[in-house]
């Protein structure tokens, strides 16, 4: 026979806790602390039959109730107060928290109440762009002065440094365009085929990088040039293409072991 | 009612169509250079205006101001208009938010003692949606981080103010309350 | 006016006032499920109703739709309204103006290098302020884009010329120098 345990999740060892205390109706100033321990591990018992992943927060408050337990067995404690001697019972610290936890998580379901009725009020949309564009900054800059200039400046300066960059302008990167012929140039000089990885080597920048990669694209694109990679993961080899009219394929892989 | 106040009534109508956030008094006060008791008044008599002529929207207090609101009946058709809302809370980030609300400024260490489990993806999710924010650093070991409720904390609630939060009291038929 | 005219006039005006761009006559129809007829008469008694209540804000029909619209006459109170949010120059725009001013002309590019991120929205911003300026291009390859301020920056920062902007120490190396 297979059945189903339903079994209430709950939103931590307190919340578990309280809902012992409410189903038995349990006093909470006086909780029979073997029972409830016992119902206790019950639950953690069923929880992990049915593979419910419980936080490790469960296990230290199983802890706290046995602990509290066997306290229970032991003479009782003493202390003096104003008033007197007084009993000291090993409940009180977890009473006072069960009864804290319980107002916040009362007070959660009042939230909602009030989550629930609002979410049915709608307030005035305005159209933030057009009404801020009704109404152009007279001085573009506004309160700004030219010390505050001098500031970002200075802060550009040192993020640079914090980037470990040294404060140099190279020349500028080339364009697509001047990638592409740079490449169609190598490419000439080298009539059996180029590594990928030499033609990105003369690169400065990422960017530069990207661009070359780019041109790269382009040319295969135009059939000008194809690649060639003879075994997965290996050297990419690109060659000029000596046939474009013939429509040569311009990826030719052949798989490792060729 | 004399043209002055029928005048500031116009100017708030005006001020409050065009603000998608809640108009405070010191704000009103600032735009108009309008007196507090001028301004009160003429929201009040606006206020009563809506009401007596049926108007489809009224003027609601929020969030320490003033903004214009629709009424839930109409919500059904407000919602084929604009985007859905968020989805709601869950049960553990409510439990999160009404600790901060109530204890607030307070760490993660001190929600997580009152709640007896972690608060880390509660609080994760309060910050994303903007209902609670960071609010400065606990002078404690390791000066941990603290929080507390937001503006739009208020607004999503519904609340004028934080003292407009329902009184933190024990429910009164709880079972285990009998003591 | 019956009740169903009464309804449909509150309808509208929460649609209206949760709407920031104008309600075209068939997505009221759509969403409140009236007849074109009867949308056009609510509207048209609101309006009349505005315009006898002097109301701070008008009913206007614009790009083929409607929508809550103030009057002219309270353009300066919005102003002062939005005046805090009108934009100066975010912390970008200001870093790649520094960079500019202190390093004309400069290309994009060379920007980029200084800031390790793109400048392209800042420098639409700053042109489109009249803040920089096209002067020339860089005679190199791609021959690229060259900027600098114009007089308008000399103008708002209160400056006579480049040389009254505030010195650099010493420590700081002038990028465009060692080249």
């Amino acid at each position: 026979m297979s059945y189903q345990v339903v079994l209430p999740v709950f939103e931590g060892p307190l919340d578990l806790l309280l809902h012992l205390i409410d189903t038995h109706k349990l006093d909470i100033y006086n909780i029979p602390i073997a029972f409830i321990t016992g119902q206790y591990m019950d639950y953690l018992k069923q929880a992990e039959e049915i593979d419910l992943n419980l936080s490790g927060d469960f296990l230290v408050m199983a802890g706290t109730l046995l602990a509290i337990k066997a306290k229970m067995l032991l003479p009782k404690r003493l202390q003096e107060t104003e008033e007197g001697v007084e009993e000291l019972d090993p409940r009180d610290e977890l009473v006072e928290k069960l009864l804290e936890y319980r107002l916040y998580k009362e007070n959660a379901q009042e939230l909602k109440k009030m989550e629930t009725s609002q979410t049915r009020i709608y307030y005035r949309e305005v159209d933030d762009k057009r009404l801020l564009a009704l109404f152009p900054p007279p001085n573009p800059i506004g309160n700004l002065k030219a010390a505050d200039l001098h500031t970002a400046f200075q802060e550009v300066l040192r993020l640079m440094a914090a980037r470990g960059q040294t404060i140099t302008l190279h020349k500028d990167t080339m364009s697509l365009k001047e990638h592409m012929d740079l490449m169609m140039d190598t490419l000439a000089r080298h009539g059996g085929g180029v590594k990928f990885a030499d033609l990105l080597e003369p690169c400065q920048s990422v960017m530069e990088v990207v661009t070359a990669f780019l041109a790269l694209l382009e040319l295969l694109a135009k059939g000008r040039v194809w690649v060639r990679q003879t075994s997965l993961f290996g050297e990419i080899f690109v060659c000029i293409n000596n046939f474009p009219e013939k429509g040569e394929p311009a990826f030719e892989s052949v798989s490792a072991g060729d | 009612m004399n043209l002055y106040q029928q005048e500031t009534k116009e100017i708030l109508e005006a001020l409050l169509l065009c603000s998608a956030e809640p108009l405070t008094l010191s704000a009103l006060i600032e735009i108009t250079g309008y007196e507090s008791g001028q301004i009160l008044e003429a929201l009040g008599y606006l206020q009563q205006e809506y009401v007596q002529q049926g108007r489809g929207f009224e003027i609601c207090e929020i969030a320490g101001g003033w903004m214009f609101a629709t009424f839930p009946k109409h919500a059904p058709y407000i919602e084929k208009l604009v985007k859905p809302r968020l989805s709601t809370l869950t049960p553990a980030s409510l439990e999160v938010l009404s600790i901060i609300a109530y204890r607030q400024p307070i760490t993660r260490a001190e929600m997580e003692e009152i709640r007896g489990v972690s608060c880390d993806s509660s609080v994760n999710t309060l910050l994303e949606r903007n209902l609670i924010r960071e609010s400065g650093r606990k002078d404690a070991p390791g000066r941990p981080i603290l929080f507390s409720t937001t503006t739009d904390f208020l607004k999503y609630f519904g609340l004028t103010s934080l003292q407009d939060l329902p009184a933190l009291e024990p429910g009164e038929a709880s079972p285990s309350d009998n003591k």
